[in-house]
């Protein structure tokens, strides 16, 4: 058993959150391997923000464990959780609308992270070359100087992208990454993704299932807190069950 | 360049300051009234009002500057002092003690006004107190106080803590035959130290202290303390709470099913005057004692006169309590002194006060000690429901203000 | 501690510091039911509370010399009125102050502290100008004075059980109001999704403006009680401002069941400790036990666990 | 490239600091006596207050109403010191105990409490009117962040132990010298601070640390911890998603804040020659809120000006219209928040800034307009 776990990135089990009795993710299983990318669907309240939650430390697990190489992750802290490799994107864009993109990238640079780092913290060419190498991937090499509040919806999807992108995550977890996009910003961001799941694994969260097809290899289809199916798209797609909770309608 | 600049103001500013200083005592002749440094001219001198008008305080104050103005409107209609009418610049204390500090410097320094009537709380007097010492101003400062102080620039013209305690623990032993006492405060310094000298004095009688409690200024739950007065059963309660407190206490005291009229025990308070009864209610406080120097309702002609004029001034209805009655003293002692100095001159005005009395005094006579307080009778009144003491009892002689008790610090 | 008193004498005094408490409690949650209704329902902090509580006692206080002036022979029942009166003043003052300042700030709730801060100045300075700086005495009916006796040490005051009486009422008249009235859901639905509940076609901005007023007209009718047992004066409302908030927090802001049953565990504790210590380390021990348990606890004693 | 390497003193910012630096350092001092420049010296110790709530919570979102608490720290600290060298046994002899503070003879304490005996020295008060205050913040703020409290919580919390203390100062009045506070304080090191050229001195002295701890806040405020400051308050989840202890960064701004405090505390003190517990309460802490609110609540120059004029007129109003001075406090708090959430600042940079800087375009039209960022608008 543990030999197995070792070659995952991320291995999830007996996973159990409940509030006030009402249990969101109950007994969830799933292993995700190296330079994966797994989707996640379910229809709502399926629970599959709060998985991410729980995975990220946002929310405490009831029972259960999360192992990321190796390492326990519901024993750790949020900023721990990040220093050990996993990178989360929210549903609503979530970036820091006062302060300018390049701001907003420089601030999730992986440097100057405690108090007195971030006081002596300097605007060095390392950080100046790997913000504009970011930039440049996520289509906003442009617009570098302005404020984050006066980019476009898709554009803010993109910048927090860019935000996980330089802190260069093992897991990366995606939250409708596509949620309010163009057809083009999709067909774009489709782009981005398989070029940033180079080398490292990720978790998406989608309804889109047009970009769902477009991205995914392997499925996990959760309903009420359980894995109802998982596999590949097609499989899934087929599966009876899943039929019958969510695609069916 | 800057430091040029400043180094010069300042050895400007120093130069007038001093000057000032030197030169004031150097005029001598009481034809050179004018010429004190101090805002006074051929036909007006020009004192000041400190007290709050804004805050928490404004309650108390009230009173005291009513009194006030009204003294400075009587000599000026006698026609002033030494030929001189007697203009007022008001400052607002704001309950806050800085900006007191603050107002007393603006009247000394800037309107250089001759002598000062104000303050109410010890807090704004400690820190006035300074001021007043650093450029020699004269403060007359009206409500009774903890004593522990003398300063050269001030006249205390209420009574300090011995005059007001000893004398009413005294009566309540000999004439109610008293032996348990129970103090009860609002937790600051006047009350804490009140019923020290009162427990002091208390053990010097050979008599016993049964409970000491202070609350929180402004705390408004008393059954707890209540219940431990109906436990201990005192034969006397002596009260230092002020303020807001108050209400709360005697309203929860009655309706607790303490009859005050009773006696049993008896509540002798040092600082609920007539003014506090009106927000008290004269019904819910009937039957207890206050140990004081002035009632509204003392029978001498002085004070008909005074609560006739008072009350012409300010309507039918206030009423007055000790301390405006005392803050009513002040321009009078300094105007006496003032005529006795034959200069508005402050040193002087200090060297002729000790001696200087008042026989029309609303609370009889009073005189000047050379400690600066006044000499003068504690009464005992008992609380009608019309909201006025009764006066039972007055203290046979005048007594002796004694700031620094020995044996009771 | 306990040395001093005989067995009969300390059951009185556990009597009558469970009463005196009892009575504090009842003090309490007059004070902070409205409140919070207010704050845990709209998540607005009203420092103005103390002040809205003294517009009741000087509503009472005007009746009171109103049916003394006109109406000497109702006068022992016109403390009914002056409640009611006292209610409906500080409920159409409450909606005002919604509508003119407390609506803008809604996406602020820091900013409704300061605003309703400067609000309480504003009442204050009038309260001073128009009835005096100094404390006003209400008188009361007879009736409303005095005691009742138990046991020799035991006695009843008669104010104290109409505080109380008045507690239960209000208290009774808001659960069902808040939760078995169609307003109360609707409240419940505002709280809980203001855009969906706009959605189906519920008046948030009604129902804001409502919930706003009530809590001022509850801290209305508190002030009118309190006159029977404390002062009235321009600054009085600041004495209960800290109690009342740390009452609210402490029981958890979201719960009405929670602010009382914190007012009940603060009311107890501290004339118990009342009893046993000086008034000011009970009141001191008090507050510090309770930031210390915030502190550890910071939802409150009793709110529910939420989801993020 | 305008995002490149900066320093943490743009052109802008060093200019508004040498306009303040000239004003309250060369223009008061010219244009006003001692008594109105001493008032000034006390205002900018309330100013230090200010300063310090820019970053806590115009920056941090973190409210504190119980500010006067360090405030008070700090300037009873140096009180402490000031009493202990008033109270020489020559100067006390009539006291029953000689040689402590006159407060403590009065309250039958025959000896110095142990915690009063290491103000004797200059050094360790020096130390401890910083250290004192930021402990005790540090304390509160540990509980208080670790715990995830903020908001609305954290302001009344704060609210209710500036409460405590106020009444545990008052009623422990042998050892704090209760409601009147600690009075009379005479000289520093044998120098009398009550002279008027003290006045100036120590005036100069106060706004010399004001213009230091401005720095400081100009350093803060442009570093990394400053964005992420700005970033907590807008999305504080993505800060701690991205990697960051987000308690620690409040803990060490609301420390940051304290300190500020604790200096205005002592410089208040050293001013105004006394400290009482007024100044704990919370009537002055909120009061210093409304301060900085007024000045503006994202800028650290707005947060110095919006206190001097907010106490210039309350001294002036309160001086001429007394019964009025309450109802246009409170309508300047009202009035700010409602209207103008930025304060002055805000006004500032909407009205005046943009006509000034055509101004200075047109009056050196001939060099090519300088680039701005967005970020520096706030200052």
């Amino acid at each position: 058993m543990n030999a197995i776990q070792q070659d995952f990135v991320l291995a999830v089990e007996g996973l159990t959150v409940s509030f006030d009795g009402f249990k969101a993710v109950n007994d969830l299983s799933f292993y995700v391997d190296e330079n994966e990318i797994r989707v996640i669907i379910g229809p709502n309240g399926a629970g599959k923000t709060t998985v991410l939650d729980l995975i990220c430390g946002r929310t405490k697990a009831t029972d259960g464990t999360i192992k990321f190489r190796g390492k326990e992750l519901t024993k750790m802290k949020e900023h721990q959780i990040v220093h050990a490799g996993v990178g989360r994107k929210f549903q609503n864009p979530s970036i820091y609308e006062d302060l300018t993109v390049f701001e907003n990238l420089e601030i999730s640079f992986p440097r100057g992270r405690n108090v007195f780092g971030a006081l002596m913290f300097k605007r060095d060419k390392e950080v100046v070359d790997k913000v504009e190498e970011i930039a440049d991937l996520i289509f906003l090499k442009d617009d570098l100087n302005k404020q984050a509040a006066l980019l476009s919806h898709g554009q803010k999807q993109w910048l927090e992208i860019g935000m996980l992108l330089i802190q260069d995550p093992q897991l990366l977890m995606l939250d409708e990454p596509v949620a309010g996009m163009s057809v083009a910003e999709r067909k774009q961001t489709a782009e981005l993704l398989n070029k940033i799941t180079q080398g490292r694994s990720v978790i998406v969260i989608e309804h889109d299932m047009q970009f769902v097809a477009d991205i995914a290899k392997r499925v996990t289809v959760l309903h009420q807190g359980k894995v109802l199916s998982e596999g590949s798209m097609e499989r899934v797609q087929n599966d009876p069950k899943v039929k019958e909770v969510y695609l069916g309608h | 360049m800057l430091s040029n600049i400043l180094s010069s103001t300042l050895k400007k500013t120093m130069l007038a300051l001093s000057a000032s200083l030197i030169l004031a005592p150097a005029v001598t002749q009481a034809a050179d009234v004018n010429s004190t440094g101090l805002a006074v001219t051929d036909d007006t001198v020009t004192v000041g009002i400190l007290h709050s008008i804004t805050g928490t305080m404004a309650i108390s104050e009230t009173g005291s500057v009513q009194a006030e103005k009204l003294a400075i409107k009587q000599i000026n209609d006698m026609g002033g002092v030494l030929g001189r009418k007697i203009e007022y610049i008001q400052e607002d204390g704001a309950s806050d003690w800085p900006t007191f500090a603050e107002k007393a410097k603006k009247l000394l320094v800037n309107d250089k006004v001759a002598a000062v009537f104000g303050c109410w709380t010890s807090a704004s007097r400690k820190a006035v107190l300074p001021v007043f010492e650093q450029y020699n101003g004269m403060l007359y400062y009206p409500t009774f106080y903890e004593g522990l102080e003398q300063s050269p620039n001030v006249i205390y013209t209420g009574q300090e803590a011995t005059q007001q305690i000893l004398e009413g623990i005294d009566w309540a032993a000999e004439t109610k035959g008293a032996k348990k006492f129970y103090l009860l405060g609002s937790d600051y310094i006047w009350p804490r130290t009140s019923n020290k000298i009162a427990r002091k004095h208390i053990d010097k009688l050979g008599l016993k202290v049964v409970g000491e409690e202070y609350y929180p200024l402004g705390h408004t739950q008393f059954n707890s303390v209540i219940n431990k007065i109906k436990l201990k059963k005192p034969d006397v309660v002596f009260i230092s709470v002020v303020g807001g407190s108050n209400v709360a206490f005697y309203k929860q005291l009655k309706a607790a099913g303490i009859d005050m009229t009773k006696e049993k025990p008896l509540f002798l308070t040092i600082s609920v005057t007539e003014d506090e009864i009106l927000g008290i209610g004269g019904e819910n406080i009937e039957g207890i004692y206050a140990s004081m120097k002035y009632f509204q309702s003392l029978p001498n002609e002085n004070n008909k006169e005074f609560v006739k004029a008072f009350k012409d001034m300010w309507g039918k209805d206030i009423v007055i309590g000790d301390v405006t009655q005392a803050a009513y003293l002040g321009p009078w002692l300094w105007k006496a002194a003032v005529e006795a100095a034959g200069s508005f001159d402050v040193d002087k005005v200090r060297e002729a006060s000790p001696g200087i009395e008042l026989t029309t005094a609303p609370e009889g006579y009073v005189r000047i000690h050379k400690n600066h307080h006044l000499w003068s009778k504690t009464r005992i009144g008992v609380a009608q429901t019309d909201g006025q003491y009764k006066v039972v009892y007055e203290s046979p002689e005048l007594i002796e203000p004694d700031p620094f008790p020995e044996g009771y610090q | 501690m306990f040395a001093e008193y005989t067995a009969s004498e300390l059951t009185s005094i556990f009597a009558m510091q469970g009463f005196a408490g009892l009575i504090l409690f009842s003090v309490f949650v007059l004070m902070a039911l409205g409140l919070a209704i207010i704050f845990g329902q709209m998540g607005v902090i009203n420092m103005a509370h103390g002040e809205f509580m003294i517009l009741g006692a000087y509503i009472t206080y005007l009746t009171s010399n109103l049916f003394a002036e006109y109406a000497e022979s109702l006068f022992s029942g016109y403390f009914f009125i002056a409640m009611l009166l006292a209610f409906l003043t500080t409920f159409v003052l409450g909606a005002f102050v919604e509508w003119s300042m407390i609506r803008h700030l809604y996406k602020r709730p820091l900013d409704t502290l300061l605003a309703t801060w400067g609000l309480s100045l504003i009442l204050q300075q009038f309260y001073r100008t128009v009835f005096g700086a100094r404390e006003v005495g209400v008188t009361l009916p007879d009736w409303l004075m005095g005691s009742y006796p138990l046991t020799d040490l035991i006695e009843v005051p008669i104010n104290g059980i109409f505080v109380m009486v008045i507690t239960i009422c209000i208290s009774v008249g808001v659960y069902f109001w808040m939760y078995r009235s169609r307003w109360g859901g609707q409240v419940r639905a505002v709280v809980q999704n203001r855009e969906m509940a706009g959605a189906v076609g519920i008046n948030t901005e009604k129902v804001d403006r409502i919930t706003f007023a009530l809590g001022c007209g509850i801290a209305g009718v508190a002030g009118s009680a309190f006159t029977m047992i404390g002062s009235t004066g321009p600054t009085s409302g600041q004495l209960y401002i800290v109690d009342t908030f740390l009452v609210v927090v402490f029981g958890g802001a979201a719960s009405l069941l929670g602010t009382i049953a914190s007012a009940f565990t603060i009311s107890q504790a501290q004339s118990t400790m009342e009893f046993f210590l000086s008034g000011s380390m009970a009141k001191v021990l008090t507050l510090l036990v309770v930031v210390g348990i915030l502190m550890l606890r910071p939802q409150g004693l009793f709110s529910l666990k939420i989801r993020h | 490239m305008s995002y490149g390497m900066r320093s943490f003193l743009p052109k802008s910012d060093a200019m508004k600091i040498l306009l303040l630096a000239v004003l309250i350092m060369v223009v008061f001092p010219l244009s006003m006596d001692i008594f109105r420049l001493n008032l000034v010296g006390k205002y900018l110790s309330y100013a230090f207050v200010a300063l310090g709530l820019v970053l806590c919570w115009g920056y941090g979102g973190i409210l504190s109403l119980g500010q006067g608490v360090f405030f008070g720290l700090g300037g009873y600290c140096m009180a402490m010191f000031l009493k202990l060298e008033a109270s020489t046994p020559e100067a006390t002899a009539i006291q029953s105990t000689p040689g402590i503070p006159d407060f403590m003879d009065w309250n039958q304490l025959t000896a110095l409490p142990w915690f009063w005996e290491p103000f004797h020295s200059l050094s360790f008060t020096v130390a401890a009117i910083i250290i004192v205050p930021v402990i005790f913040a540090f304390i509160i703020s540990v509980a208080m962040f670790k715990r995830r409290v903020g908001g609305v919580y954290f302001a009344i919390i704060t609210q209710a132990i500036a409460a405590i203390l106020t009444i545990l100062i008052i009623g422990q009045q042998g050892y704090t010298g209760g409601v009147n506070g600690i009075t009379d304080l005479r000289t520093l090191k044998g120098w009398d601070i009550r002279t008027d050229e003290a006045k100036y001195i120590l005036y100069f002295f106060c706004c010399i640390m004001l213009i230091g701890c401005l720095f400081v806040a100009q350093y803060v405020r442009k570093s990394k911890l400053g964005r992420l400051l700005v970033a907590m308050r807008d999305k504080e989840d993505r800060v701690r998603f991205s990697g960051y202890d987000v308690s620690n960064f409040k803990i060490f701004v609301f420390c940051l804040a304290a300190a500020f405090s604790a200096i205005g505390g002592a410089m208040f003190t050293l001013q105004v020659g006394f400290m009482s517990p007024t100044f704990v309460g919370i009537v002055p802490s909120i009061e210093m809120v409304i301060f900085c609110a007024v000045g503006g609540r994202l800028s650290i120059f707005g947060a110095i000006y919006g206190t001097l004029v907010v106490n210039w007129a309350k001294t002036t109003f309160s001086e001429s219209f007394p019964e009025l001075w309450l109802f246009g406090l409170g309508a300047l708090f009202i009035g700010v928040v409602l209207a103008f959430p930025q304060g002055l600042a805000g006004l500032y940079t909407t009205w005046i800034e943009p006509r000034l800087s055509q101004w200075f375009k047109s009056l050196r039209s001939a060099r090519p307009p300088m680039p701005s960022t967005t970020a520096d608008s706030r200052s």
